[in-house]
C-alpha cells in the first residue's frame, strides 16, 4: 500500500489552506491528522453520531462521509473558527449554564446543528429542536439539558 | 449462521455420491466458483467469488472431508479467507443422501456458516438470504449436471 | 488509498467508470463513504458527481412532469414545493431519512442506486410510479421503477451506468402519506408503506418497504380494491396479497415474522389517515 | 454519631449550587483534549488484528510481509507479554491473546506505524496459524458435563474472594437469610417467573484509546480513556510484568465511561507496542472494535418468586440467576455478587434466598455498566411486586409503601440502612403523576422502586494551600464527565468557605494523586467527598494554628470566616489565607498539606444474620433510593413503546450541585429507556452481528419524553460528606421495571425478556394472556 498524498486547496475557518492528504482521505481525517483541527471527532466514522459534524460552505455536514478532494475550492468551518460568532457564543452560554455539557465528546456536534436550526428557525419549538438534534447523539445527558440550552439561547437571541 | 435445505433428484445414490465427491463436479456446480485444485482424497482448494450488491469477495477456501460414510454422509469443513485476511470464513456442513421410493436420491444439507472480519460487520439478514440464494443456484446446477431437470 | 475524479459531463463519468475497474460512482457519499470506513468497499477510484450539473435541480416540464436530478439533495427534496397531492408520499420519506445532516448530503440518485431494502426511496418512488433516466456506455434509457430492482442489492444498472434522473408523472390532487416503523428516530425502516389515493377516493397505490429485496406493489390487487376502501374484507385480501408477495428478513430491526405481520397493519393505519372512515360507517 | 442524628448541614457557602461544571467552557469551544486529541513526537499509531475465531489454538504466527509493509515500526503477539495475568476478582487475562483465543474479535496482534492507515493495513498482512477448538456460546452450554473449557489452568489463577470456580463456572454466590422453603407455606400469594435480559452496550461516545511512551530510562507513561488511572496502571503492571513504579497514568478527558473504561481495554498493548517500538504510540479503537472487543453489560436468566401474605405484607423471596461471563472474569463475579445483594429490592422481606452462576463463554467479556447488575433483577422483582398488589387490589404506590425498608434496618445480609428519603421519592411521584394527562386521557403509567449502594474501597485526597492562599486538590479520581472535579471542589470550597473557584482540582496522575479506586460504583462524591473534606478540615486546622499564633490568642477563640480569612470571635480584626500561607511558606510550620485516605471498611455480611458463600464485596457502601414512574404510549400498528412522561425522584442524601444531580437521572433513565426498549447486541452464532451505530441503536433526542421530571430528595447520611450519597447509577435501575409495568397497564401483557421491543409488545397485545415468551 503506497501512500498518496493529493494537495488540496480549501478555505479553512475563514483562511485559505493547501494541504497534502491521502488520496481519498475524509474531510475529518484531514482535518485532525494533516491540520490538527480537532474539535471534529471521531465517535462512529460512519455519519450516524454526529460528533463530527462541521460546516462545508455553511450548510453541516458529516466530516467523516465528506471526501477532502470534495472541499477543493469550498469554505469548510469547525468549532475553532467560530469565535466571534453570536449565535454559536449565546448557544456555548446556555450549553455550561444548562449542564447540558457533560463529557463533551458530542458537544461540538450538537451545537454546530443547533446553531444551523437557530438560523434557519429563530425560535423553534421543544420538539423541533428535537428533530434538528436527532442526529446527534449524546450519551450522557438524556438531551433535556441540551434542548433546554438551545431553547434558551433560541429566547434570548429573539429578543 | 445456518443454511439448511433438502431436494431430490432423480438419479441413483451411487451416482450421486460420486458428483458430489468429485471436487471439479462440485467446483463446477458451485456458483462464483473459479477454479477448483484436489489438494488429496479429502481435500481440495477453490476461489470463490461473491457480490452482495456493491459489496464484493473473493475467498480462497480449502474444503476437508472430515468423515464420511460412502454413499449416505460427509461431514465437511470449509475455512477460508480473503486474499488479505480482511475476512474469514468457516462452515461445517453435512451432506445425507438418501433414497427416494421412486428410485431417486434425497439429499439433505445443512452448513453452519461463520463470517469474521470486514463482512463479519455486515447486517445478518441480507447474508442469510444470499446464501439461501447460493444453495439454490447449488442445487439447479448440481441437478442440471446430473442431466435432470426440475 | 482511493483515486478522487470529478468529472464535469456525464459522459466523462461514464467514460471513468468504464476506465477503471474498481471505480465506483460516487453521489453524495452518505452511505459509500460509511461503508469505505467500514472496508466494505474499496474502490480504487471514486468517481465524484457533484460538478456534473446536469444531475442537479427539480424541474417541471411542459407536460407537469417532474424531473428531479440525480443528484438532489434529500433536504431539498423534503422543502420541494412541486411535490404536491399524489407525490407528497415523497417528500414525506425524504423528510425521514437519518435525520438533519445526513439529509444535507444524502441524494436521491446515490439512494436509488444503492437500492439498501430497507431505505425510504424506492417504496415512495414506487407508490408515485416513478421512471428513472440512465446513462451508460451504451447511451441513455429510461426504466420504469418497478423493473428497476432485481434483487437484494441487485438492480437493472449496468456496468458504468448511472442515474441521471428520476422522473415523476404531474402531481395529482390526491392524498398521499409515507409512513415508517423504526426502532429509533433516523433508522432505516423494520417496515414502511407509502400510499396514494386516487383523486376520486375510490382506490389507492401503495407499496411496501423493507419487506423484500424491492419494494411490494401489487397494482392487479389494488385495482381489485377500487371501490372497497372501506370494505374490512377486501382490504383484508388485499393486504394478504401483500404478505404473500412479501419476503422479509430477519435482521436486528425485526424478524422476518414481524414484518408480514407489520403489513396489513401498516396499510391499515395509512389508509386511516389518508380516508378517515366517516362517522356514520 | 448516631443514625438518628445527622450532621447538621452547613448552609450559604458553595455546596447545594448548580455551579457550571469547571470543563464547560472548554468543551464547548471545542478545546478540551480527549486521548485521541494527543500527539507527541515521534508518535506512531497503533492498530489491532482481532480473533475471527471463538476458541482457538494459537499455533503460530507470521509476521514477515507484515514487517515489510510500509511505515511498520513494530509488531507485538502473545509472545511478546510474558507470563502475566490480570483482572479485578480472578487473574484470568493476558494483555493480548497468547496461546488460546478465546472470543470472535479478541486482540491477537498489534502493529505501531507511522499512519494509522498503514498500521491497519499491515494488521491484515499477519498470519495467525490457528488450531479451531470448539466454542461454549451460552452459559448452559458452558455448563454442561462434557463441554470444552476455556480455562484450563483456571485453578491456579489468582483469586481476590472465594469464587468456587470450576470447569468454566467462574464463579457462584449464595445468599440467604430466614428460611424460605419453609415461608412459602405462610404466603397466600405466590407469583413466580423467568426472565431474560439482553446484552447492552455502553456507547461512551468517545471509543476507547491509548497513547504510551517510553523514556530514556524505560519507565512508561501512559495516558488513556478510563475511570481510573489507578486500576489502569495495575491491570498494565499485572499483565505485562512490571513493576508499579515503572508505569505512569494519566489521564485526558474522558468522553464517558458507565463501567466501560473502569477496568482495562487496551492499555496494555499500548504500553507493550511502544516498549517494544520504542517510540510514542497511540491506539484508538474504531466504534466498531470498541464494540466487539471491551465489554458490555451481562445478559442475565433470572428465576424468581415471591410471596406475600394477603394484606401486602412480603414473606419471602428467591432469586437464583444464571450470568454470562463471557471469555474473562472482569467485574463479572462483582456484579454477580451485588445483583443478588439487591435482588429483593429496598423492602423488608424476612425469607430470602438468592444464588448464582456466572459461566464463562467464547465472548466478548461482559463487565461493569451502571447499574451493575441491578437492573437485571429489578426488571423480575419489580414486575413481581406490581403483580403481587393486582391480585390482593392494592395499588402500586400502597404494596411498595407496606414493605419499605426503614433507616436502621438491615439489609440483605447485613449491611446497615443509615438515610432513607424511599417513602418521600415515593410520595413526590405519586403527588405529580397523579390523575391523568393533560389533554384528559388516562396514563399508562408503570412505577419501580431501587436502592443502589456508593462507597467501596480505597481513596485519598490532598488540599494544598497555595502561597496565595488559594487551594490546589488533588483527588486521582478520573472525571469522565459527570463533573466529580466540580463537585469535590465545591465540598473543599464549603469546608474551606472559600469561593468555589479559588479550588483547582489537579489532573489525576499516579506519580503524584492520592490513591482512588475509581469513578465507579456511584462512589466518588460520596467516599472521595468524605476525603475531600476531611483533608480540606486538617488546612483549615493548620490554618487556625497560624493565625492563633500571629493573632496570639487560644484556637478555641477563633472562627473561620467566608472568603479565607480566621478572626477572633467578636472581633473584626482577622487574617487572610494568603497571610497564613505565605508564614507557612517561609517562615514557620512549613507549608499547609491537608491529606486523607480511607477505606470503606462497613462490613456486608452479618454472620448472625445470613449465610454468604461466595461474596465478593466483604465491604460495600451506604444506601441510596430512588422512585421511576413512567407513563407510556403504545403504537396501535406497530407495538413500539414510547415513554410520554417520567418522574424520577432520587434520595441522594445532599445535592452537592443539584444541576448534576438531575443530569444524572436524566441520563441515567434515557440510558435505561434504551436499555427497556431496543438496545440489543445480537449475537449470530460465535460473532456479534451489529457492532455498529448503525445496527446497535441508542436513543436519539427525538426517543426520549421532553417531559422527565427530577426530584431530588434528601435525607443525609451521616457519613456522607455535608450528608451526600451517591446519584451515578440509581437514575437507571428501575427504567425497565417501571416501564415493564406500564406496558403491562398499557396492553394487559406481562414481558419476561428485554428489551420490550415493538414486536414483543404487539405479540403481547395480540395475545395478552400468557406471559409473553
Amino acid at each position: 500500500m503506497m501512500v498518496k498524498k493529493v494537495l488540496h486547496s480549501l478555505t479553512l475557518n475563514g483562511e485559505e489552506v493547501q494541504v497534502a492528504t491521502a488520496a481519498g482521505a475524509t474531510l475529518l481525517q484531514t482535518l485532525r491528522e494533516d491540520l490538527r483541527i480537532l474539535s471534529s471527532k471521531r465517535g462512529c466514522n460512519q455519519g450516524v453520531c454526529g460528533a463530527c459534524t462541521v460546516l462545508v460552505d455553511g450548510t453541516p455536514v458529516r466530516a467523516c462521509l465528506t471526501l477532502t478532494a470534495r472541499c477543493e475550492g469550498h469554505a469548510v468551518q469547525t468549532m475553532e473558527g467560530m469565535d466571534g460568532d453570536r449565535v454559536m457564543a449565546t448557544l456555548q452560554r446556555h450549553m455550561v449554564q444548562s449542564g447540558g455539557v457533560q463529557c463533551g465528546f458530542c458537544t461540538g456536534g450538537v451545537l454546530i446543528s443547533a446553531r444551523d436550526l437557530l438560523e434557519a428557525d429563530p425560535t423553534p419549538s421543544r420538539e423541533a429542536v428535537k428533530t434538528a438534534l436527532s442526529g446527534n447523539i449524546c450519551r450522557c445527558t438524556g438531551y433535556r439539558t441540551i434542548v433546554d440550552a438551545v431553547c434558551g439561547a433560541a429566547e434570548e437571541l429573539s429578543q | 449462521m445456518k443454511i439448511e435445505g433438502e431436494f431430490e433428484v432423480e438419479a441413483p445414490r451411487s451416482e450421486v455420491w460420486d458428483r458430489i465427491r468429485d471436487p471439479q463436479v462440485m467446483g463446477a456446480c458451485i456458483p462464483g466458483c473459479e477454479a477448483v485444485e484436489q489438494v488429496d482424497d479429502m481435500a481440495y482448494r477453490a476461489n470463490i467469488s461473491v457480490k452482495v450488491g456493491p459489496i464484493k469477495a473473493r475467498f480462497n477456501l480449502l474444503v476437508e472431508v472430515l468423515e464420511e460414510r460412502p454413499e449416505h454422509t460427509i461431514l465437511s469443513r470449509t475455512s477460508g479467507e480473503e486474499g488479505t485476511r480482511a475476512s474469514v470464513v468457516t462452515s461445517d456442513n453435512v451432506v445425507r443422501l438418501c433414497d427416494t421410493d421412486s428410485g431417486g436420491t434425497r439429499v439433505d444439507y445443512a452448513a453452519d456458516v461463520s463470517v469474521t472480519g470486514r463482512l463479519g460487520k455486515f447486517g445478518l439478514g441480507i447474508f442469510r438470504k444470499k446464501a439461501d440464494q447460493l444453495a439454490a443456484q447449488f442445487v439447479e446446477n448440481f441437478r442440471a449436471r446430473l442431466g435432470v431437470t426440475a | 488509498m482511493t483515486e478522487v475524479l470529478s468529472p464535469l459531463t456525464v459522459d466523462d463519468a461514464i467514460a471513468l467508470l468504464v476506465e477503471h475497474d474498481e471505480a465506483m460512482p460516487l453521489a453524495g457519499g452518505a452511505t459509500l463513504i460509511a461503508m469505505r470506513n467500514a472496508s466494505l468497499v474499496e474502490p480504487s477510484h471514486l468517481v465524484s458527481l457533484d460538478r456534473i450539473a446536469e444531475l442537479r435541480g427539480i424541474d417541471r416540464t411542459a407536460d407537469g412532469t417532474i424531473r428531479i436530478g440525480a443528484m438532489t439533495r434529500h433536504c431539498d427534496t423534503a422543502a420541494c414545493a412541486e411535490l404536491t397531492g399524489s407525490l407528497h408520499v415523497l417528500r414525506r420519506a425524504a423528510g425521514m431519512i437519518a435525520n438533519r445532516v445526513v439529509r444535507n448530503m444524502g441524494t436521491m440518485g446515490g439512494a436509488v442506486a444503492n437500492a439498501d431494502p430497507a431505505a425510504d426511496y424506492l417504496p415512495a418512488l414506487a407508490c408515485c410510479d416513478a421512471t428513472l433516466e440512465i446513462a451508460g456506455p451504451e447511451g441513455r434509457r429510461s426504466l420504469s421503477i418497478h423493473d428497476y430492482v432485481d434483487d437484494w442489492y441487485e438492480t437493472a444498472l449496468g456496468e458504468g451506468e448511472i442515474i441521471t434522473a428520476i422522473m415523476l408523472p404531474a402531481p395529482v390532487e390526491a392524498p398521499s402519506a409515507y409512513r415508517k416503523i423504526a426502532r429509533v428516530s433516523g433508522d432505516y425502516a423494520t417496515a414502511s408503506c407509502a400510499m396514494a389515493l386516487d383523486p376520486d377516493g375510490q382506490g389507492l397505490r401503495v407499496a411496501i418497504g423493507a419487506c423484500g429485496p424491492g419494494p411490494l406493489r401489487d397494482r392487479a390487487g389494488e385495482d381489485a380494491l377500487r371501490g372497497k376502501l372501506h370494505d374490512p374484507a377486501a382490504l383484508a385480501e388485499f393486504a394478504g396479497r401483500l404478505v404473500a408477495l412479501a419476503d422479509p428478513v430477519d435482521d436486528v430491526r425485526g424478524s422476518a415474522e414481524y414484518r408480514l405481520r407489520l403489513i396489513p397493519r401498516l396499510v391499515a393505519s395509512v389508509l386511516s389517515e389518508l380516508a378517515p372512515q366517516k362517522e356514520t360507517a | 454519631m448516631s443514625l438518628d442524628q445527622p450532621e447538621p448541614i452547613f448552609v450559604g457557602g458553595t455546596v447545594g449550587q448548580s455551579v457550571a461544571k469547571t470543563d464547560s467552557l472548554e468543551k464547548v469551544q471545542g478545546r478540551a483534549e480527549y486521548i485521541a486529541d494527543l500527539y507527541r513526537p515521534g508518535m506512531l499509531h497503533g492498530a489491532i488484528l482481532a480473533s475471527p475465531h471463538a476458541h482457538a489454538r494459537i499455533r503460530g504466527y507470521d509476521l514477515s510481509e507484515a514487517m515489510q509493509a510500509p511505515g511498520v515500526v513494530a509488531i507485538i503477539t502473545g509472545d511478546d507479554v510474558g507470563e502475566g495475568r490480570m483482572g479485578a476478582f480472578i487473574k484470568d487475562e493476558h494483555a493480548i491473546a497468547k496461546g488460546k483465543v478465546l472470543y470472535v474479535g479478541e486482540p491477537v496482534a498489534a502493529v505501531a506505524a507511522r499512519t494509522e492507515e498503514e498500521a491497519r493495513h499491515a494488521c491484515r498482512l499477519i498470519k495467525v496459524d490457528y488450531e479451531e477448538l470448539p466454542a461454549v456460546l451460552s452459559p448452559e452450554e458452558g455448563l454442561a458435563r462434557d463441554a470444552p473449557i476455556l480455562h484450563e489452568h483456571l485453578a491456579e489463577y489468582i483469586k481476590v474472594f472465594d469464587a468456587g470456580s470450576d470447569g468454566n463456572l467462574c464463579s457462584r454466590t449464595e445468599l440467604s437469610e430466614g428460611d424460605v422453603d419453609a415461608a412459602w407455606a405462610d404466603c397466600d400469594v405466590i407469583v413466580e417467573g423467568e426472565y431474560t435480559t439482553q446484552p447492552q452496550a455502553h456507547v461512551s461516545m468517545e471509543p476507547c484509546g491509548a497513547l504510551a511512551e517510553v523514556d530514556a530510562a524505560g519507565r512508561v507513561t501512559l495516558w488513556s480513556a478510563n475511570q481510573s488511572v489507578f486500576r489502569v496502571q495495575a491491570n498494565v503492571c499485572e499483565s505485562l510484568g512490571l513493576p508499579m513504579s515503572r508505569l505512569r497514568s494519566l489521564t485526558p478527558r474522558v468522553g464517558a465511561g458507565f463501567g466501560n473504561k473502569m477496568e482495562p481495554h487496551i492499555q496494555p498493548i499500548t504500553v507493550a507496542l511502544a516498549m517494544k517500538a520504542m517510540r510514542p504510540v497511540k491506539l484508538i479503537l474504531s466504534r466498531e472494535e470498541d464494540f466487539e472487543m471491551v465489554r458490555a453489560r451481562h445478559p442475565y436468566r433470572v428465576r424468581m418468586k415471591t410471596g406475600a401474605k394477603s394484606d401486602g405484607t412480603l414473606v419471602a423471596r428467591e432469586c437464583e440467576v444464571l450470568v454470562e461471563c463471557g471469555a474473562f472474569a472482569d467485574d463479572s463475579p462483582g456484579v454477580m455478587g451485588y445483583s443478588l445483594l439487591m435482588c429483593g429490592g429496598p423492602y423488608r422481606i424476612p425469607h430470602m434466598k438468592a444464588s448464582g452462576k456466572l459461566v464463562y463463554t467464547n465472548k466478548l467479556r461482559f463487565g461493569a455498566f451502571r447499574g451493575f447488575g441491578n437492573p437485571q433483577v429489578l426488571f423480575a422483582g419489580e414486575q413481581q411486586i406490581d403483580q403481587i398488589g393486582e391480585k390482593l387490589g392494592l395499588d402500586p404506590f400502597t404494596i411498595r409503601r407496606r414493605n419499605l425498608l426503614r433507616r436502621g434496618d438491615q439489609w440483605f445480609v447485613g449491611p446497615r440502612i443509615g438515610s432513607n428519603g424511599l417513602g418521600r421519592c415515593l410520595d413526590a411521584v405519586e403527588q405529580a403523576a397523579k390523575g391523568a394527562r393533560a389533554d384528559g386521557s388516562p396514563r399508562n403509567f408503570g412505577l419501580a422502586v431501587t436502592a443502589h449502594i456508593s462507597g467501596l474501597l480505597g481513596t485519598g485526597a490532598i488540599v494544598r494551600m497555595l502561597e496565595d492562599g488559594t487551594i490546589s486538590l488533588n483527588t486521582g479520581a478520573t472525571d469522565i464527565g459527570q463533573g466529580s472535579d466540580t463537585v469535590l471542589a465545591q465540598i473543599c470550597a464549603e469546608e474551606l468557605k472559600l469561593p468555589f473557584d479559588q479550588v483547582a482540582v489537579a489532573s489525576p496522575d499516579t506519580d503524584g494523586s492520592p490513591y482512588n479506586w475509581g469513578t465507579t460504583a456511584s462512589r466518588v462524591t460520596y467516599t472521595t467527598g468524605r476525603a475531600v473534606k476531611a483533608a480540606a478540615k486538617k488546612v483549615v486546622d493548620q490554618a487556625m494554628d497560624h493565625a492563633a499564633e500571629i493573632l496570639d490568642c487560644d484556637v478555641a477563640d477563633l472562627e473561620l470566616r467566608e472568603g479565607g480569612r480566621i478572626g477572633r470571635h467578636g472581633s473584626n480584626t482577622d487574617v487572610t489565607f494568603a497571610q497564613i500561607s505565605g508564614r507557612a511558606h517561609w517562615a514557620a510550620g512549613g507549608p499547609l498539606v491537608g491529606s486523607e485516605t480511607l477505606v470503606f471498611d462497613e462490613p456486608t455480611h452479618d454472620p448472625k444474620r445470613a449465610i454468604a458463600l461466595g461474596l465478593p464485596f466483604p465491604r460495600i457502601g451506604v444506601f441510596s433510593f430512588a422512585a421511576l414512574g413512567v407513563d407510556v404510549d403504545v403504537d396501535d400498528t406497530s407495538g413500539q413503546v414510547s415513554v410520554h412522561e417520567a418522574w424520577s425522584a432520587a434520595d441522594v442524601g445532599r445535592a452537592i450541585n443539584p444541576r448534576l444531580v438531575e443530569v444524572q437521572l436524566h441520563g441515567g433513565f434515557v440510558q435505561g429507556l434504551g436499555y427497556s426498549l431496543y438496545e440489543e447486541m445480537v449475537w449470530d452464532g460465535a460473532r456479534l452481528a451489529n457492532p455498529s451505530l448503525m445496527d446497535y441503536k441508542v436513543p436519539t433526542a427525538r426517543d426520549v419524553p421532553d417531559a422527565i421530571h427530577t426530584f431530588i430528595i434528601e435525607d443525609p447520611d451521616p457519613t456522607g460528606p455535608f450528608g451526600a450519597k451517591g446519584a451515578g447509577e440509581i437514575g437507571l435501575n428501575a427504567a425497565p421495571g417501571a416501564i415493564a409495568n406500564a406496558v403491562a397497564r398499557a396492553t394487559g401483557a406481562r414481558h419476561a425478556h428485554l428489551p420490550l421491543t415493538g414486536e414483543r409488545v404487539l405479540a403481547g397485545m395480540l395475545d395478552p394472556g400468557a406471559l409473553q415468551d
